[in-house]
């Protein structure tokens, strides 16, 4: 089975965790990923506050690309990437006029975009396109833990996109069930991570993102799996900022999905770049 | 009219609030904002301008679209607040150095490479000053740790084709130009 | 013999209902026409586009179709008599039947020659000022008026026989006296309707004092004869309403009244900026979409109740507290427009008197289902309380059941 | 003209009649010249002028000439024909004629009105308006009435309060009455209340003294547990199909001692009291139920046996099977009535996931003296089914603190726009009730948008519960969360007023949820041919003069199955529906004017389109010795004309706007309008006569000025449009054609202007293709009081005319025949 993918800038850079464990565990499951070739940044949330018509044409630009490719269904791993491209595709083909704006642009960049694209999120594919029951099958060591599933905002959110509840999802758990573990319900299961504010206004971030962490720490979960770069970079590597700046402790190792997943159809540590988590040493102990 | 401006940016119509606060109550971060997103809306209605960009709630805004999930009138405060940071952009108005810097290599990053490359990034934001030294000092320890796990990239990831990016930038400032006039 | 008390919407209806089941009916109306508060409202909600405000009765080949006074059977209904200009002077009850005695004043035009034809109008040299209608000459009529004739102003009239001249039907009779009509009913259908109370108690608007403080009602005179001009509106809710010092009970339809306003206003004039100052919006059932279309549309609204007004330079300042901003603040506006409380009609306290009829504290006749506490008096519209005009429309045709009963 | 059709004008003898309307015409049209020109034309035998052709003389005039010449056809050129039609249609009657034998020429309003200052222009108007009329008077044929005998029977669904209205009103001005109810017995959701607002009265008691009466009433006959499945006929003559479902309990010989009721074993969730309760497998819903008998449900029953063994009257049969009744009635009262939503979809409020979340009307339950807990309030997270007792048992404290939320669904884009309209008095009346019957040191929260508390006494009963000392706050809350543990609830809201978001701590959480039309409510709308609203309630005929109307003749809608309403209101709405009916019933009859649709037979090829175009279902295909035919139901017919402007061959016609009729209009009107305008552009104006042509009289009374060369021809509805009819107006000459109708959503025959619409897009097309060009044809929506819209169009489209030049059609020496 192939299928189109768009990486994203994260998952290049310091989070390439999350795409060597995507690429190798989809790999077992017989799933190819074929880049969208020379695709650019989705603009994050960045560009959209510097410039929202240009974040969104660049968003187009992909989605244009993937269409010039062939590409009917894109997965994107990255919630923000996924909410960006996926929203932009809802509105263009959901507004005639809202196209034929976003063409104009692109046309300058001599493309353009029909609207034959369909932007799925990681987890919404494998879950809801690939089946669980087939991924059922393959599961060699079956993770038998309390699991707390982080779904963050951008992939739930807003109702356009969304594929499922935004206040009482099920893709992740159900997931996190077929691989042997138990998931767990709590609140801050769709709260928001604090997503840039980390960089842009470090007090009120790391605070969110705590909030976050003691709504998963009271369920006596054993690891939290995610499936967003900022998230996991939010809950993993903030999380020693945090114990230091709160005087908490938490020691919950965080990983993706995909790496669950990977130890689950049998790859090593390794092979799913579990030792680049810096919640790693935690899971040691 | 700062409430057509909003409007125009988002596609959003802040009029149609009815000011039930829903949005205020399902923000993780109102609790640190000057104006909950409620009151932010109430005062683009009112079209209180200065006061408006003075806030700091539309740079808090962390985008969880929350506010936008729950609202009975179907605004999604979230667009708004892109368009208030669109708005304040124009005019020169940060809400701090810092993301004034992060905004900027962004944008650079952008038309530079067509990517973000969070290495590069990392040493030109320090470089500029978006970290204070007590911070930098803090964050060493952390940044070693990154390093030793192989976190930190070296390479340059750029795209092949980067004059559309600058084509489609060129068009889209055009048409602000185009908008104006 | 139905007596039906009233000739506005609900007395109308009530007239068209009584009548469909054979029975007769008379219409006692103390203005010169029939239509009421209506003639003065110029459109209506809620149906949406809005519709004329005389387009309200039925019309005989279709009942139950849209269709103007101008095109109203009500005027061709066989059972059906209609004294305008009139007003009920004595009723008595005799061996279970009322017997009424009705003044029709003069209208020194003769219904039965007239045929609205306007000459007189234009030959008339005399203009005043008239509360509803604005400038008018001596002799006059409605637009689109049932009866369908001129009616003389004797107070302003000069007696110059211009109108005699040109009068080619010899309609015009200046020496008409008042005529005691004689009536006897099985039963009455109160339709007295409402008035809307004039605030000059209320000093801090400055109703009254101030030209450019008025209210709903003469808002709505205004936009008919399309003499509104601003740039700035502050509309304020419950004035005199759901306010203990005055009527403690929330007149209900102020605020559909309000935003019908606003939204012909912004439709007209898309610049213009109203401000609707509310406690409560109160929009219930699909009336909602109605607020929703005035908030799309820009009208701004403020949850306060203005607490002064002073008139500075030709503006209005009005001070107020933003409730949802936890702050005093002051506008500045051109107009401001009150929602006044819809009270009961003057007249009803001197029907109750003469038929022992129960009113409640503010003066509405008490009921229920229609019926009052006098066997065989019915009420219907808003002399009971108030209503819109399809409540009043349901009323009324409900009603009848009490009636033929 | 052939031989024939030579001998039949020479029979067609005209008087014209041209009325001064003081000056209102005679002021800027010449009438004299008009009468002249009249003259002229052919077949007409008389034309003369009067001061005012309305007044008895003037009535006088016409009834004279009829007789003196001879007259059978007359032609009146004074005001609107909405005005006057009427008066000359029954002076024709009054002379011997058959009424339908007259026109009316609009000279008021289309011409010395709107041209006051070229009196030049508007008489010469006037004349072609005149050409026109009198040329299609000649084509005019008499159109007779018809009288309907009516069933004085009337078949009213759903037995809450407005049903019961309706009913008692009419069975007891002596009407049969079938009241049919698809619960086991009679009072909808009323019966489930302990108290209703303002007055704070028991509905049960209210309901008992209903049900008394009911039972009095001879004339009223109760069916329960029975739905409407098929409807046949037509106003005055409905033939009903109702399925009664099997009670398993014999209604005839059942005494109500419910024997069985206490010896059934079995206990499953009762539907009834929204599961605050269980019920047993043969059941009565509440104590004072009328008819007191019980319903088994067999699907929680497990055939034991013991009812049938108690039961002293023999009335249990595990055989029965559902039934079908048939009635005749003469009108159908819809009163469905409401349900509540249940608000699962809400899922930041966690109903359905959090036990002591709940709805008001599950609050009402526990509230109801009558009800589980006979009145007290519980936690249901402390509610255990007690196997022993067989019972439902509480443990725990009763609820201290409650949360109210108002709006939940409604005013909600994302679920149901409106307003439900009684939750802020029922929410206030929950408060009302705790404080003061339960306990008065409660702490309850209201959290609304805004208090909707607007009817006589609402202002007042809101004001109470203040005084009670219930909190309110203002805001909509964002989400509740559970303790897992202590099961207490916490919510969030932003105190708008306060400007900050608050938690409050909730051992009961009750939802205001939105209110909507009962289940069902679209599927019996189907059956009744009547239409539903967007927000899914049936839809009134109008707001203000048809509240308890539908667009089916003899069909009335009450209560709540319209939108939500309170009891007051629904009651009221009981006795109008009543009143409709009787008022529709009362003669025994009703006589209805023929001016409706007709087939030839001869012409139609049963292709069926016209039976998709009636929106009334009035006109259908049968089988016949000729083959497939189309027939109308005229009493079905509300003659908008819709199946004869879609009709292929011209076999369907609007009587009174047959195609020869039309036909003759356009060319009588086009010919002389070619000849006295000459080389100005003409533009043809067909306009629906509940809007845009009110719209042009509106203009007239306003005076208005728009071009004299505009004329326009009154249609029933735009959706009456023939492309024939526009083809026809450019063959003889009409440079431009527009069409206006109704808004949409505002037609007064369902959709007839948006098939207008559809037929103008496709003449359109056909104009382009023969190259007349599309460009000169359009439709606008001109609702009835745009005056100023309707003059805006008439002048655009005058100046379209001009900038396109004549069409080559005009120019054309002859013209082939292109229709």
């Amino acid at each position: 089975m192939k299928v189109g993918y768009y990486p994203g800038c994260s998952l290049k850079g310091m989070e390439d965790a999350y795409s060597i464990s995507l690429i190798s565990s989809f790999k077992v499951l017989g799933i190819e990923l074929v880049e969208i070739e020379d695709w650019n940044c989705c603009g994050a949330s960045v560009i959209p506050s510097y410039d929202y018509k240009f974040a969104n044409a660049l968003a187009a630009r992909n989605l244009a690309l993937a269409e010039e490719q062939n590409l009917r269904t894109i997965i994107a791993p990255c919630s923000e990437c996924y909410n960006r491209l996926a929203y932009i595709n809802y509105k263009m083909k959901n507004d005639a006029g809202y196209m034929e704006k976003m063409n104009k642009i692109l046309s300058e960049a001599g493309l353009e975009y029909r609207g034959t694209v369909e932007v799925k999120h990681a987890v919404d594919f494998l879950v809801n396109d690939f089946g669980i029951d087939k991924i059922k099958e393959k599961v060699k060591n079956p993770i038998n833990k309390k699991i707390a599933s982080y779904y963050g905002c951008l992939f739930v959110r807003p109702r356009e996109i969304s594929v499922e509840s935004a206040e009482n999802p099920k893709t992740m758990d159900s997931l996190v069930e077929a691989l042997g573990g138990t998931p767990v319900d709590y609140d801050g299961k769709t709260k928001c991570c604090g997503a840039s504010l980390v960089v842009s206004n470090e007090k009120v971030g790391l605070q969110t993102i705590k909030n976050v962490l003691d709504s998963i720490k009271e369920t006596e979960a054993e690891i939290i799996v995610t499936s967003c770069p900022l998230c996991h970079a939010n809950l993993d590597t903030q999380q020693l900022t945090i114990e230091k700046e709160f005087k908490v402790n938490y020691m919950l190792p965080v990983m993706y999905f995909t790496q669950l997943l990977g130890l689950a159809l049998g790859l090593s540590e390794r092979e799913v770049a579990l030792n680049k988590n810096l919640t790693y040493e935690v899971l040691k102990v | 009219m700062i409430a057509e401006e909003v409007s125009k940016i988002s596609g959003e119509n802040p009029f149609a609030c009815f000011q039930c606060g829903d949005c205020t109550g399902s923000c993780p971060v109102s609790f640190a904002m000057d104006y909950g997103p409620r009151r932010m809306i109430h005062l683009i209605q009112l079209n209180l301008e200065e006061e408006v960009l003075k806030a700091n709630t539309h740079w808090l805004c962390a985008s969880c679209y929350n506010c936008t999930y729950r609202c009975p009138r179907n605004i999604s405060f979230t667009r708004i607040s892109y368009a208030l940071r669109n708005i304040s952009v124009k005019r020169g108005i940060y809400p701090n150095k810092t993301t004034k810097i992060f905004y900027e290599i962004f944008l650079d990053h952008m038309l530079k490479y067509g990517r973000f490359n969070e290495g590069i990034f990392v040493r030109e934001f320090v470089a500029k000053g978006g970290k204070g030294l007590k911070e930098l000092l803090r964050d060493i320890n952390l940044g070693l740790k990154l390093w030793k796990k192989g976190k930190i990239p070296k390479d340059v990831d750029k795209i092949d084709k980067l004059d559309q990016i600058k084509k489609i930038y060129e068009a889209c400032v055009k048409e602000e130009k185009e908008d104006k006039q | 013999m139905i007596l039906i008390i009233g000739g506005g919407i609900a007395g109308m209806q009530s007239a068209i209902e009584v009548t469909s089941y054979g029975l007769e009916a008379a219409i006692v109306e103390k203005s010169p026409y029939l239509g009421g508060n209506a003639n003065f409202l110029h459109k209506y909600f809620p149906s949406m586009p809005l519709d004329c405000s005389v387009c309200i009765t039925s019309c005989i080949d279709m009942p139950g179709i849209r269709k103007c006074f101008y095109r109203s059977s009500i005027f061709s209904l066989e059972n059906l008599k209609i004294y305008t200009n009139s007003e009920i002077k004595e009723i008595k009850k005799e061996n279970g039947k009322f017997k009424v005695v009705i003044e029709k004043l003069p209208r020194y035009v003769r219904e039965d020659r007239c045929v609205n034809c306007e000459l007189c109008k234009d030959a008339c040299p005399v203009e005043v000022e008239d509360n509803l209608l604005g400038k008018r000459k001596a002799i006059y009529s409605y637009p689109q008026p049932i009866p369908p004739v001129y009616t003389i102003d004797m107070q302003a009239c000069n007696k110059c026989g211009k109108c005699k001249e040109v009068c080619r039907t010899d309609a015009i009779d200046l020496e008409q006296k008042p005529e005691k009509i004689e009536l006897e009913a099985e039963a009455i259908i109160i339709a007295t309707g409402f008035e809307e109370f004039k605030p000059h108690d209320m000093v801090e608007y400055g109703y009254g004092t101030y030209k450019n403080v008025i209210t709903q009602l003469e808002l709505a005179k205004m936009l008919k004869q399309d003499n509104f001009k601003a740039e700035k509106v502050l509309m304020i809710q419950c004035v005199g309403s759901r306010d203990k010092r005055f009527f403690a009970y929330c007149s209900k339809i102020c605020c559909m009244f309000a935003i019908k306003h606003a939204i012909m206003l912004k439709e007209k004039y898309p610049d213009i900026e109203i401000y609707i100052a509310y406690m409560d919006i109160r929009t219930p059932g699909f009336y909602e979409y109605w607020y929703r279309k005035a908030r799309e549309l820009g009208i701004k609204f403020l949850r306060s109740r203005p607490g002064d007004i002073v008139e500075n330079n030709g503006k209005l300042e009005v001070y107020f507290e933003n409730t949802l901003e936890k702050k005093v603040d002051k506008l500045e506006v051109d107009y401001v427009v009150l929602s006044t409380a819809l009270i009961p009609n003057e007249n009803v306290k001197r029907l109750a008197e003469m038929l022992g009829l129960e009113l409640d504290e503010y003066g509405f006749i008490l009921s229920e289902d229609g019926r009052t506490n006098v066997p065989n008096v019915f009420v219907a519209g808003l002399a009971s309380s108030v209503k819109d005009v399809p409540e009043t429309v349901l009323e009324a045709v409900a009603s009848t059941v009490e009636v033929i009963k | 003209m052939s031989e024939k059709e030579k001998k039949k004008n020479e029979e067609i003898r005209i008087g014209f009649f041209q009325c001064h309307c003081g000056v209102n015409i005679a002021g800027s049209v010449d009438v004299k010249e008009v009468v002249e020109y009249a003259k002229k034309l052919p077949n007409v035998v008389v034309a003369k002028d009067h001061m005012f052709l309305c007044s008895d003389p003037g009535r006088n005039l016409v009834k004279e000439a009829i007789k003196k010449y001879n007259l059978n056809r007359v032609v009146s050129s004074h005001c609107t024909p909405s005005l006057h039609q009427e008066t000359f249609r029954t002076v024709l009657k009054e002379a011997g004629l058959n009424p339908f034998f007259h026109e009316n020429v609009n000279s008021r309003e289309h011409a010395s009105w709107v041209h006051y200052r070229d009196k030049k222009k508007a008489t010469d108007k006037v004349k072609v308006l005149v050409a026109g009329g009198i040329e299609r008077v000649k084509h005019h044929k008499p159109i007779g009435t018809m009288r309907l005998k009516v069933k004085k029977s009337v078949l009213v669904i759903g037995g809450g309060p407005a049903g019961i209205q309706a009913a008692l009103d009419l069975g007891k001005a002596g009407y049969k009455v079938y009241l049919v109810d698809r619960r086991p017995h009679l009072g909808g959701n009323m019966a489930r209340l302990g108290k209703v607002f303002p007055t704070d009265d028991c509905p049960i008691c209210i309901l008992g003294k209903k049900f008394h009466e009911l039972r009095q009433v001879k004339e009223i006959e109760v069916i329960t547990y029975a739905e409407v499945k098929e409807l046949s006929g037509y106003v005055g003559n409905y033939k009903v199909k109702i399925e009664k479902k099997p009670r398993y309990v014999d209604e005839e010989k059942c005494i109500g001692c419910l024997t069985c009721v206490s010896k059934c074993p079995v206990r499953v969730k009762s539907e009834w009291y929204e599961g605050m309760d269980v019920r047993p497998a043969i059941y009565i819903n509440y104590p004072a139920q009328f008819p007191r008998i019980p319903v088994r449900d067999p699907e929680a029953c497990i055939n034991c046996g013991v009812c049938k063994k108690v039961c002293p009257a023999d009335a249990i049969d595990f055989d029965q099977k559902p039934e079908t009744i048939e009635l005749e009635v003469g009108a159908i009262i819809v009163a469905t009535g409401y349900e509540e939503w249940k608000p699962y979809a809400v899922e930041e409020y966690g109903y359905g996931k959090y036990k002591n979340v709940i709805t008001q009307l599950e609050l009402a339950q526990m509230l109801n003296p009558e009800g589980p807990t006979h009145g007290k309030p519980f936690k249901p997270s402390d509610a255990r089914y007690d196997k022993k007792k067989r019972k439902l048992v509480i443990e725990g404290e009763p609820p201290k603190k409650y949360v109210f939320i108002h709006c939940v669904g409604s005013r909600d884009e994302k679920y149901f726009s409106y307003c439900s309209k009684i939750c802020c008095m029922y929410s206030i009346k929950h408060a009302k009730m705790i404080l003061m019957d339960v306990d008065p040191n409660a702490e309850i929260y209201l959290c609304y948008m805004d208090i909707r508390a607007f009817s006589k006494g609402y202002e007042e009963y809101y004001k109470q519960v203040q005084k009670l000392g219930a909190r309110i706050v203002r805001g909509k809350p964002a989400e509740i969360r559970e303790d897992p543990k202590t099961k207490k609830l916490y919510v969030k809201v932003e105190d708008t007023l306060l400007g900050k978001p608050i938690e409050i701590e909730a051992d009961l959480v009750v939802l205001a949820s939105t209110l909507r039309p009962s289940k069902g409510t679209k599927e019996l709308a189907d059956i009744l041919r009547i239409t539903t609203g967007e927000d899914g309630f049936l839809r009134e005929l109008h707001p203000k003069v048809g509240p308890v109307d539908t667009v089916t003749a003899g069909i009335f809608i009450a209560g709540a199955a319209s939108g939500p309403k309170d009891i007051p209101e629904s009651v009221a709405q009981g006795s109008a529906a009543a009143a409709r009916a009787m008022s529709l019933l009362g003669k025994g009859e009703v006589e209805i004017i023929l001016n409706k649709a007709e087939v030839n037979q001869e012409l139609c090829i049963g292709c069926g389109i016209c039976e998709t175009l009636c929106p009334y279902g009035a006109i259908k295909v049968h089988e016949t010795h000729l083959g497939r035919k189309a027939k109308v139901s005229e009493v079905e017919c509300q003659g908008c004309g819709a199946c004869a402007g879609g009709c292929p061959t011209g076999a369907v016609m609007r009587r009174n706007y047959e195609l020869d009729q039309m036909f003759a209009q356009i060319e009588g009107i086009l010919r002389s309008a070619k000849e006295i305008f000459k080389d100005e552009p003409i533009v043809l104006a067909f306009a629906c006569k509940q809007c845009a042509y009110a719209a042009s009289e509106a203009a007239g009374t306003s005076r208005l000025e728009y071009p004299p060369n505009v004329f326009i021809i009154r249609i029933p509805c735009s959706g009456t449009i023939d492309i024939a009819h526009v083809l026809k107006a450019f063959k003889e000459g009409a440079d431009v054609v527009y069409v206006g109708g109704c808004e949409p959503g505002s037609c007064a025959f369902v959709d007839g202007n948006l098939k207008a619409e559809k037929r103008i897009q496709f003449a359109k097309r056909l104009l382009d293709a023969i190259g007349i060009g599309g460009d000169r044809l359009e439709i606008f929506w001109i609702p009835a009081p745009e005056s100023m819209k309707f003059a805006e169009v008439a002048k655009m489209m005058v100046e379209r005319a001009k900038k396109l030049g004549p069409t080559p059609l005009r120019k054309a020496k002859a013209v082939k025949e292109v229709i």
